[in-house]
């Protein structure tokens, strides 16, 4: 059963080639559903691959499809690569990603460039296939970029918006960076063991001398931080989820950014042998991230950008799981991650489109009435995220801070903050969203009596851009207009009103009311929902034989990962803390959002509303001041990755003028440069026979 | 070894270099060609010099072949130099040079 | 003097039985039989088709004159072409031993693999034939640019075909010659083609200087060319890379006795650099092409190097790979200076057929590596790049047709501001093209340079492979100037206001050129496959027939080829060394 | 040792008219004068065959090199009217002249040190590797015998080559102005571009 793995990447890869030609001429309803139904029967057939796989002693297969660049003695195959690690990414990836599908069909309906969308979302599906499964680096890296090319695509979908083009143009300068340390460590891949393959380099990362194997952990780390984005690569994606769509944005979620985690624990042999800082500075890397993503998250007003530095969050807690050697517990997470991030990518989505693409929070409240399904599944995305038992995120986060626990106190320390943020945070996205008071009609009134300058300006910023990054202007010259509106915006905008200006808002009709999505939308919720509530099954705590997922991935990581020695009574004792720390946070939340007991806005300070200022700092730091943050992130992508060509920028034209001269036009001095040539080279021959 | 052997093979290698520089001095198209057929004939003359010393006669024949090419070569070339020159009389090749950098 | 034999070079045994033959016929007869040489019929009928259809068309047009127009001169070009390349397959199955049955004759006995025929002037091993091939393609979709670009121009006359097919000719004579002579008559055939086509275009003046300057550059390294090969014959005995591999493996040539065939080696090496245009034999190519109408361009870009590519490899890494430490310094030299020299002076042309220019001697320099390489390895990247290299600049210089409009005149980068807008189509076609000339990953381009770089470092080059890889660095950014120029630039004054006009045959020749970069790109293993069994090798002919009644058939001929290729002893098959 | 002499003596004889001639092809100013310097040369090779015992080749060179192609050159020097004296006293390249002179003098050099190093017989060749010379038969024999066996694809290929030198005088002849008419279609086509006008100033 194995044998049919190929199917799993080719059926994304048949539906991406109907789509793109045909797409346009099927129209609406039957482009998305054949999209659907490719991924749908990708995901059987990845569930058929996998109990083929559980069949097998050695749970190792490789397929050999054909030989895709021969060159002598290195040989690079297109061939693909099932272990217990790619089974179980190749079933969440083709489950939620049919499941999306599914979802856009009802999202994107009425959009005029709907096939299009899909022909994305079918492409992008495959390249991730093929980053999974693909059983070579160069194969990685191929759906490595696949990925990033479609996440470009994807968050520019409506590229007649700048922010989104401004978002798009920054997600593919910072993976640069990222791809740059990939290729880098691609390379000395090659050079030091002469082949590509997985099957080739895993087993023989023993023997690798300490150096090399710190040299490749790092570049590989640098291309994962990029694709993952942790700090200091995490500019990216907070902005990309200003793409158009929630789709889009839960795909990066749920699958894209988990590649760089998937990448660390594939080659977990060659970091085992790296230097010990290496996996410090992973972890660590990872740690600091979640604490300051969390802080962000806090602050935000924007529905999806809670998330989107939710996920972030997140993705620094499976960092810090690979960091400290606990790779399963990172896989374990990346698996409920996906299901329940996705569930409230898709339950914001939902309420988005209830509210007419309304995405700031502060107009919403009260929808737990108007759209019930919605807010049923969005409880068992919150509570999992939140941390709360037995939602599958309890078990997901809380594996890992045991095993930091036992690792690292004061990385349990940094982990356990950033936990509690997470319950506080998820917690007053959902009061201020589905409870409370209704808060639309009031805004509604307030835009009423906006003063005409501000409206033309926020008219200007609506056709124009929207100002989605308050901390990092946009100074590029062709949004000089956007910056105009934005600053009319910011001046005209009284303090603690309750609205700033940093998402954009839409007309609402008169008389509106929030309205459930239709079922396209809402099955997929349910089936996500029941997901996250039971996600935890695949990997109890207790007892041992309960560990299916870590028992599954053993082979994988055998040899390079921590065994928990940890007692019974301290397991318990931690899950028992992080449960009450979870519900604190809830309570406090509840406290602070819901009935208003606590002042929330120091929460909500400019400092994290900002994230840190983290986008400025790197402006001011790179690029000076009063330059945009993708200013300076394009510059040091100038100065850094292009430095070959823009940094020697000058003198090659320059030294292209002065070879120019000798282009004079005049035949004879052609003929001399022949007559020198052909003379150097006699000389040369002779002083061969006579040296 | 034949004092005269040498004297063909450096003869010709003279001979080549007269050639050489004579296209790379002259401007007249017409005097270029005409540097291009002395260094043929150099060419020939090592060729049939070098079969003597070989005792072998394909030296000769190859030389029938240089012919050719030589004969072919100038009507081309001067095929070439007439369209030049209906274009503009008496051009020399320094003067053809409106392509260049 | 005469007669007197060298230790080393043994009269063959054919020769001294046909003195023999002279001497005992020679009072009676007169004239002694005539000892004629083994004609291998089948593998020079790609060559006869070309030649043929070249004269037939030149007869057909002007015995028709006014009753046959352009549109048949390209169907007959093409035609010729195509034929020509079906004729080339069974010669592909002989050579590589393929089934039978395949073939349309009856081999019987015969031998498969590599063999040469002509008294060993003319090598037939999947080397030539694959080149040949790629040449007979080359044509077909050179006349396809050609007729778009001739009915545009309202050249109504038939010797461009003509010369196109006459140049191939002399192209294929090439890749298969296994006689400096030969090699020499193939370039001189194929270089006085060009001449003419670049200097054709009579309206320009432009066109007559390209020529001229052409021409007069094209002789003088020539002649170099032919002292170099006067200087083998001195120092080998012969001309037949047959004889002289044969020679040189059985004579230690060291000290005093090598320096004639060193001294012949470098100056062929300058003809050879001459029309592969590296650096510093180059200057020639930028306003060549600047000036030449560009459907000629696109044929002198394509099939001229590839044939002078297919020349170098076989002359110095099959025939003088004995020499290969003495040469390989040279190439070096050669490769680095027209990978940087080419890139540079690429980035400052406002001309687009200029930069495409110094682009493909960025090209030739990256070919180059792959001949440096002087191993398998390399020929195999030699072999992949000319023919990815083939169809993306002929797609690329036809799009310059298109673009370049009535006249021929507009080749400013300006022209191509916006052209995006302007014609999408176009503006894709072009941009799909130069990436795949930048080397980005899913265009043949990337394999080409993969393989050159690879087959560099597996040389101990690796110094070689980083230069390559840094001159590509800068040249990317030349082709995305131009790209960025099509897309993101508005349309300037010398941008065509309309949609330009695509000729449909213009057309089929870009569709065509962007499918195989595609294609190469996307899955490079059926390539790489048929490239690897495209090694070149010198083998014996087969003896000479000594029958005198000139009724060969092909049966006896190829039988006679089974002991010919197995006496081919030390030369017959010559793996390149240099590798580890 | 007489017929030595007689060699040595010819030889001689012949390398200063070779030279001289070849001197003189660069040194004139006048194309026909250098014309005629070149059919003092072409001479002067054809007795260094006949010398060489290449009697055949001999005659070829006369026929074809100083009656056909010297003849083709002075036509078309008659014809284009360039008679006239070119100006040869200044170089308008920087250099042109010394390098050009290192060059002659390198290649000339090398090549001459290069065969006096190789000792023995100046060849290192093997001997008679396609067909000996022999007294027994003709000069022209020998050739031909070779010519038709060895080289026989060379003679093909030489068909080619002078057909395209047919072409080519054909090509090259046509005058601009002959140009046919655009095709019907010219009239929504644009007339052709005239000649830039700054490729005329150029030519002046």
């Amino acid at each position: 059963m194995v044998e049919l793995v190929w199917l799993i990447p080719a059926l994304p890869l048949l539906g991406f080639v109907i789509l793109v030609f045909a797409g346009r001429r099927l129209g609406e309803p039957v482009a998305g559903w054949l999209a659907t139904a490719v991924v749908a029967a990708s995901f059987v057939v990845s569930v058929i691959v996998f109990l083929g796989l559980v069949g097998l002693d050695d749970r190792v297969f490789v397929q050999t499809l054909f030989t895709w660049i021969p060159a002598g003695d290195f040989v690079v195959d297109i061939g693909l690569y099932l272990d217990p690690l790619s089974a179980a990414m190749i079933l969440f990836i083709t489950g939620i990603s049919a499941l999306i599908h599914m979802y856009s069909i009802g999202y994107m309906h009425g959009d005029e460039n709907f096939s299009k969308f899909f022909v994305y979302l079918n492409l992008f599906v495959f390249s991730m296939l093929v980053l999974v499964l693909g059983d070579n680096l160069l194969l990685t890296f191929l759906g490595w970029e696949g990925v990033g090319a479609c996440s470009y695509l994807l968050i520019s979908f409506w590229f007649g918006k700048p922010a989104n083009a401004t978002a798009g143009k920054k997600a593919f300068v910072t993976n640069r960076i990222g791809d740059w340390g990939f290729l880098v460590g691609i390379f000395m891949v090659f050079f030091t063991f002469g082949s590509l393959s997985y099957s080739d380099i895993l087993p023989a990362s023993d023997g690798l001398a300490q150096t090399t194997a710190t040299f490749i952990a790092v570049m590989l780390f640098i291309g994962a931080i990029g694709k993952s984005a942790q700090l200091p690569l995490s500019v990216w994606l907070p902005d990309a989820m200003a793409g158009p769509t929630p789709v889009s944005a839960l795909i990066h979620a749920a699958t894209m950014v988990t590649a760089g985690v998937y990448l660390l624990s594939r080659i977990n042999p060659i970091i085992a042998v790296s230097a010990d800082w290496v996996p410090m500075l992973i972890a660590w890397t990872g740690a600091i991230t979640a604490l300051l993503a969390a802080t962000v998250a806090l602050a935000q007003t924007d529905i999806k950008k809670v998330l989107a530095y939710s996920t972030v969050e997140m993705l620094g807690f499976m960092f810090l799981a690979v960091g400290i050697g606990a790779y399963w517990t990172a896989i374990f997470l990346m698996i409920v991650h996906a299901f329940f991030k996705a569930l409230l990518f898709l339950c914001a989505g939902s309420v988005i489109h209830g509210m007419h693409e309304n995405q700031d929070m502060r107009v919403m409240g009260g929808l737990r009435v108007l759209m019930p399904i919605t807010f049923i599944a969005y409880l068992a995305g919150w509570f999992s995220l939140a941390g709360i038992p037995p939602f599958s995120g309890f078990f997901g986060k809380d594996e890992i801070l045991t095993y930091v626990w036992q690792e690292n106190k004061a990385l349990w320390v940094v982990g356990m903050i950033a936990a509690f943020l997470t319950a506080i945070y998820i917690g007053r996205q959902a009061f201020m969203v589905f409870f409370g008071e209704q808060r639309w009609p009031a805004y509604l009134a307030k835009l009423a009596v906006v003063p005409p300058a501000v409206e033309a300006a926020n008219e200007a910023a609506a056709v124009g851009a929207s100002v989605d990054e308050p901390a990092g202007p946009l100074t590029d010259a062709q949004d000089e207009a956007a910056l105009a509106a934005a600053t009319a915006l910011a001046v005209s905008d009284t303090p603690g009103d309750g609205l700033d200006d940093d998402v954009e808002l839409h007309e609402l009709p008169d008389g509106f009311t929030p309205h459930e999505s239709p079922w396209l939308m809402t099955i997929p919720l349910l089936v996500l929902a029941v997901a996250s509530l039971v996600g935890g099954l695949l990997n109890l705590p207790f007892p041992r034989s309960a560990h299916y997922l870590d028992n599954w991935l053993e082979p994988v990581f055998e040899g390079s990962a921590v065994k928990l020695k940890l007692s019974t009574g301290t397991i318990v004792g931690l899950l028992t803390f992080s449960t009450v720390v979870a519900l604190l946070g809830t309570a406090f939340a509840a406290a602070a959002f819901l009935y208003k007991r606590i002042n929330a806005r120091r929460l909500e300070s400019k400092l994290f509303a900002n994230a840190w200022y983290y986008d400025t700092a790197l402006a001011k730091v790179v690029g000076g001041p009063g330059t945009g943050a993708f200013e300076a992130t394009a510059s040091f992508d100038r100065t850094v990755i292009d430095g070959a060509v823009n940094g020697v920028g000058g003198s090659v034209p320059r030294m292209g003028q002065a070879l120019r001269q000798f282009q004079n036009g005049y035949v004879r001095r052609y003929a001399l440069a022949i007559g020198v040539g052909s003379l150097l080279m006699l000389a040369f021959m002779f002083s061969r026979v006579v040296g | 070894m034949r004092g005269i052997d040498a004297g063909y093979l450096v003869l010709s290698a003279i001979l080549f270099s007269i050639g050489a520089f004579g296209l790379l001095v002259r401007r007249n198209p017409l005097v270029m060609l005409m540097c291009v057929e002395l260094m043929l004939n150099a060419v020939n003359l090592t060729f049939v010099a070098f079969g003597m010393m070989l005792g072998d006669i394909a030296g000769q024949v190859i030389v029938m072949f240089v012919l050719v090419v030589a004969a072919a070569e100038v009507v081309v070339g001067l095929g070439i130099v007439v369209a030049v020159s209906r274009r503009k009389p008496g051009a020399t090749a320094d003067d053809i040079r409106v392509l260049r950098g | 003097m005469l007669g007197q034999i060298d230790g080393g070079g043994q009269l063959p045994a054919e020769l001294e039985q046909l003195l023999q033959s002279v001497d005992a016929t020679g009072g009676a007869a007169g004239v002694a039989e005539i000892a004629a040489p083994v004609v291998a019929w089948s593998a020079l009928v790609p060559i006869i088709v070309l030649a043929l259809g070249a004269l037939l068309l030149l007869t057909l047009a002007s015995l028709l004159r006014g009753r046959i127009g352009p549109g048949f001169f390209t169907g007959w070009t093409i035609g010729v072409g195509l034929v020509s390349f079906v004729t080339a397959i069974p010669v592909w199955a002989q050579v590589q031993g393929w089934e039978q049955s395949f073939l349309w004759w009856d081999p019987a006995d015969s031998a498969s693999g590599p063999f040469s025929t002509l008294g060993g002037a003319m090598g037939v091993d999947g080397f030539s034939v694959l080149l040949t091939m790629l040449i007979a393609l080359a044509v077909v979709v050179c006349a396809l640019v050609l007729s778009g670009f001739a009915r545009r121009e309202g050249d109504r006359h038939v010797e461009a075909n003509v010369l196109l097919l006459l140049s191939a000719v002399g192209g294929v004579v090439m890749v298969g010659a296994n006689d400096l002579i030969v090699l020499f008559l193939g370039l001189e055939t194929l270089s006085m083609a060009v001449y003419v086509l670049a200097a054709m275009n009579l309206r320009r003046v432009e066109s007559q200087e390209a020529g001229l300057k052409y021409f007069v550059l094209g002789a003088f390294s020539s002649a170099f060319f032919l002292y170099g090969i006067a200087m083998v014959y001195g120092g080998t005995g012969s001309t037949s890379l047959v004889d002289i591999t044969d020679f040189l493996s059985t004579n230690l040539l060291l000290g005093g006795s090598s320096v004639l065939v060193l001294l012949g080696i470098a100056l062929m090496v300058a003809g050879f650099a001459f029309k592969i245009a590296a650096v510093p034999f180059h200057a020639w190519s930028p306003d060549v092409y600047d000036g030449a109408p560009t459907a000629s361009v696109a044929f002198m870009a394509s099939v001229v190097k590839v044939a002078a590519f297919a020349g170098m490899v076989r002359v110095l890494v099959v025939g003088f790979d004995t020499f290969a430490a003495d040469w390989r310094p040279i190439l070096q030299v050669l490769a680095v200076l027209s990978l940087v020299g080419g890139a540079l002076l690429a980035v400052v042309q406002t001309n687009v057929k200029r930069l495409l220019a110094y682009s493909s001697i960025s090209h030739a320099g990256f070919i180059l590596l792959g001949v440096e390489a002087a191993s398998e390895q390399g020929n195999r990247a030699v072999l992949v790049y000319l023919v990815a290299y083939t169809f993306m600049v002929i797609g690329s210089f036809a799009v310059v047709s298109i673009v370049g409009r009535t006249g021929d005149a507009m080749h400013s980068v300006d022209a191509y501001r916006g052209l995006g807008k302007v014609s999408p189509a176009l503006a894709a076609t072009f941009t799909f093209l130069l990436l795949s000339q930048a080397g980005i990953p899913f265009t043949s381009g990337f394999y080409a340079k993969f393989y050159a770089v690879v087959a560099a470092v597996d040389a101990q080059s690796a110094w070689l492979a980083v230069v390559a890889m840094l001159s590509a660095v800068v040249a990317a950014y030349l082709y995305l100037r131009l790209v960025v120029t099509m897309w993101f630039v508005a349309p300037g004054d010398q941008t065509p206001s309309r949609g330009l006009v695509i000729p449909v045959s213009t057309g089929i020749a870009l569709v065509a050129c962007v499918a195989v970069t595609l294609f190469i790109g996307i899955t490079p293993d059926p390539l790489t496959k048929v490239v690897d069994k495209a090694q070149p090798v010198v083998v014996q002919p087969p003896a000479p027939v000594a029958n005198g009644t000139g009724d060969l058939n092909v049966d006896q001929l190829l039988g006679l080829l089974g002991e010919g290729g197995a006496g081919g002893a030390g030369g017959a098959q010559t793996p390149a060394t240099g590798g580890r | 040792m007489g017929t030595d002499t007689v060699e040595a003596v010819v030889f001689v004889a012949c390398a200063l008219i070779v030279l001289g001639g070849a001197f003189g092809v660069i040194w004139f100013r006048n194309p026909v004068q250098s014309a005629l310097s070149l059919v003092a040369t072409l001479f002067g090779v054809a007795v260094l065959f006949l010398n060489m015992n290449a009697q055949f080749l001999a005659a070829v060179q006369v026929i074809v090199y100083t009656g056909a192609i010297v003849v083709l050159i002075l036509f078309v020097i008659m014809l284009l009217g360039v008679d006239t004296a070119d100006d040869i006293d200044a170089e308008p390249l920087v250099g042109q002249r010394v390098i050009a002179l290192v060059i002659a003098a390198g290649v000339a050099g090398l090549v001459i040190a290069g065969v006096t190093i190789v000792g023995g017989d100046l060849v290192s060749g093997a001997r008679a590797a396609t067909a000996a010379i022999t007294d027994d038969v003709p000069n022209i024999e020998q050739i031909g015998r070779v010519l038709f066996t060895d080289y026989v694809y060379a003679l093909e290929i030489t068909a080619v080559l002078l057909t395209i030198a047919v072409v080519a005088a054909v090509v090259m002849a046509r005058k601009p102005t002959e140009v046919e008419p655009l095709p019907q279609e010219s009239s929504s086509m644009e007339p052709p571009e005239p000649v830039e006008p700054e490729a005329e100033e150029v030519f002046d």
